[in-house]
């Protein structure tokens, strides 16, 4: 057989195997199940509502909060420094913008459920810097928003906490409060650059 | 799992450095296969050499081939690799005016430059006039401007627009290209020109 | 070497970019970069003012230190390595001894001229836009791979002289 | 043979490697957002009481370790979500036909373990839920007209 012939037959027999082969463009999870799974039990994947009161306290920029509720729950309010992806979109949208980053993801919704679904995806997608919120908003109200100091004494450390959260529920009061127009530019500040994927000849 | 240079903290000095490495077996292979002389490479067009085919479309066949089953062997993230965006005139246009000066100057810019660094001083001519075309188009792109942004489609893919599965439309793609190679080689012993490709 | 062989040969290298970089291989690219350097070089209040050139100014940076400029100072390196080792190192006009050398080298500088124009039209020459295009199944690379060879055989007739 | 060998000694590996992908069970399928689906709409949260109107009894997974278990709708197992992956786990899993329902105090383990399984291929797995308005917030955003801040 000349080269010709041998290559025709080597192409063709690959051919025909990746006819067989589902290559949708659609993405699916590429960590080994058993790796994520110890990964996400792990309490280091979990943020308190304090742990995040006390980042947007400090206006922290290592840490991303992303709001996954509706685009309509978002607009009325939201956590300071939060972007919006709804988790109805998460899966249709290239995360790769949003989470291929230095800065740690930080997803929360109302409640457990869909964030704790939204950890599996990204982290099993291989974006190791992805975080929850425990308890999401609910857990959110429940500290920082609702939180009273009731009591005779109060420790250094116990001070420490009701100030990070009277100033996260001032702030989170504040700019929820602003009309409309003003919130939108604020969070238009706040949007990620969409990375384009680089190539061609240009 | 690739494309490598997306991980994050990917340092950009690496990244160029893969780039001159990508570009040495880029050089390599087009000298290799013949391309640093003009006329085998016209010859295509002349039928006494079909070259330009046989390497043309083993190596996109081999690329696609070879990155669907990195795909499917979870080693290379398609998602992520550039797929070149779709402006309807522009790729017609600019098109027909780079057959028209393949056919003038006898290279395409990668062969030229490939050409240049043996020693042909026709590919040095051809190289200076690339340099004054880039010029000229950036010269002339305020009045060309509608034309080379206009008919934007994105980045489509071909199995997209035919309905069809990658994998299929890879199959089909290689049953057309084995065909191809075997009409040019009946082509090459019809039009047989020793005198010029034998000397390559 | 074998077409066949260097073609897979060729294939592998736009198969490891496509790996390591997430990108194809190019040519026309290159060259742009260098000329838009040259003209940042010579006339930066000119590049600054043009539509064309200020996007590559904008971060600060020497548009020389480009992925795509690399990859011709690679191909040059490249083929001269090649060259070198198939002992075809050797300074020469290729032409069809029916014409002149100022003729050959006449239609080399137009013919340069006539594809990096085009190529920066349809963003990409034979290698960026038609190979590497193909490669991903992008309907652009087709398109472009059946308008430049479907030209140049159109156009071919009338060129004849100069090659066979 | 041997007129063949180059063309057999690149396709035989290949067709291997793509076989033994194919077939390893234990890794996510393809297609991430088609299992997720029901997650979208909310219809992979069940109720105590929805648990009847199943068409076959389902198989209760309480995943938190030494759980009391609840009432006796189906048959019930404890498996710890650490231990969700030992093989032993995946086999009772995979044997049984019907429904599969997580239970656990805490819904973000079950939320987990959901996307978790989904991914991996199982169909009709639920989540026992004792409200469905755990992603509604329970409270209400007073906002506060009297400051201005400046921005």
């Amino acid at each position: 057989m000349n080269t010709r012939q041998n290559l025709s037959a080597i192409l063709v027999l690959l051919g025909i195997i990746l006819a067989f082969l589902p290559l949708s463009g659609k993405y699916s999870l590429r960590e080994k199940p058993d790796k994520l799974l110890s990964e996400v039990l792990d309490e280091k994947t979990c943020f308190t509502a304090d742990q995040v009161a006390r980042f947007v306290v400090t206006e922290d920029s290592t840490v991303q909060l992303i709001d996954l509720r509706s685009a309509e729950e978002f607009k009325r309010f939201s956590i300071p420094g939060a972007i919006n992806i709804p988790y109805n979109e998460l899966m249709a949208l290239d995360l790769e913008s949003y989470l291929n980053r230095d800065v740690r993801s930080i997803f929360y919704s109302n409640g457990d459920y869909q964030s704790g679904y939204a950890l599996i995806i990204a982290r099993g997608l291989g974006y190791k810097n992805c975080f929850v919120m425990k308890g999401g908003l609910n857990e959110w109200y429940n500290l920082v928003m609702n939180s009273r100091f009731s009591g005779e004494t109060i420790t250094a450390r116990e001070n420490a906490l009701f100030e990070t959260r009277t100033k996260a529920r001032r702030m989170f009061t504040e700019l929820n409060s602003m009309p409309d127009s003003l919130k939108a530019r604020y969070r238009e500040s706040k949007e990620i650059e969409r990375k384009k994927l680089d190539g061609g000849c240009e | 799992m690739g494309p490598i240079t997306s991980l994050p903290g990917f340092p950009a000095w690496l990244d160029l450095l893969i780039a001159f490495i990508i570009g040495i077996g880029f050089g390599f292979a087009l000298e290799q296969a013949g391309f640093s002389s003009s006329r085998k490479l016209a010859g295509m067009f002349y039928g006494y050499d079909t070259t330009v085919i046989k390497v043309f479309f083993t190596a996109a066949i081999v690329a696609l081939v070879g990155s669907q089953f990195l795909s499917y062997l979870g080693l290379l993230n398609l998602n992520l690799v550039f797929v070149n965006e779709y402006y309807v005139t522009a790729s017609i246009v600019g098109g027909v005016i780079m057959g028209a000066g393949f056919i003038m100057g006898g290279f395409c810019p990668g062969t030229g430059v490939s050409a240049l660094s043996i020693g042909k001083i026709d590919a040095l001519f051809y190289v200076l006039g690339g340099l004054t075309g880039a010029f000229l188009f950036a010269e002339t792109y305020p009045l060309i401007q509608p034309l080379a942004n206009g008919a934007y489609r994105g980045p489509v893919k071909i199995n997209e627009v035919l309905g069809l599965s990658p994998g299929l439309f890879t199959l089909l793609m290689i049953a057309a290209a084995v065909v191809m190679f075997w009409l040019a080689e009946l082509a090459e012993k019809k039009f047989a020109r020793p005198d010029i490709t034998d000397k390559i | 070497m074998n077409p066949y062989l260097a073609g897979t040969l060729l294939g592998l290298v736009l198969l490891f970019s496509m790996y390591l970089a997430g990108r194809g291989l190019g040519a026309s690219g290159g060259l742009k970069y260098c000329v838009v350097s040259i003209v940042g070089a010579i006339d930066k209040s000119h590049a600054d003012k043009s539509v064309y050139y200020n996007k590559y100014f904008e971060d600060g940076q020497n548009p020389i230190s480009n992925w795509l400029t690399l990859v011709i100072f690679g191909v040059l390196a490249g083929g001269f390595i090649s060259g070198a080792v198939s002992k075809r190192l050797k300074f020469k006009i290729e032409k069809s001894p029916k014409i002149s050398n100022f003729r050959r080298l006449f239609f080399a500088f137009t013919g340069g001229v006539f594809f990096v124009y085009g190529a920066q039209l349809a963003r990409g020459c034979t290698s960026g836009a038609a190979l590497s295009g193909m490669a991903v199944l992008s309907l652009a690379g087709f398109i472009t791979m059946m308008a430049i060879f479907g030209s140049a055989y159109a156009f071919a007739w009338f060129f004849r002289k100069n090659w066979i | 043979m041997k007129r063949y060998s180059i063309v057999l000694a690149l396709v035989i590996p290949l067709l291997v490697m793509v076989l033994i992908k194919s077939f390893t069970t234990g890794h996510f399928r393809s297609d991430a957002s088609k299992w997720a689906e029901s997650s979208i709409n909310q219809t992979n949260l069940i109720m105590q009481e929805q648990l009847k109107s199943l068409e076959e009894k389902p198989l209760m997974v309480i995943l938190d370790e030494g759980k009391a278990i609840p009432d006796e709708v189906g048959e019930t197992v404890n498996i710890p979500a650490r231990t969700l992956l030992e093989k032993d786990n995946q086999k009772k899993l995979r044997a049984h036909t019907g429904s599969i329902v997580l239970v656990s105090a805490d819904p973000a383990i079950s939320a987990k373990i959901w996307m978790l399984l989904s991914q991996m291929g199982y169909k009709k797995l639920y989540i026992l839920t004792d409200s469905t308005d755990n992603e509604v917030l329970k409270y209400k955003f007073r906002p506060d007209t009297g400051t201005v801040p400046e921005l």
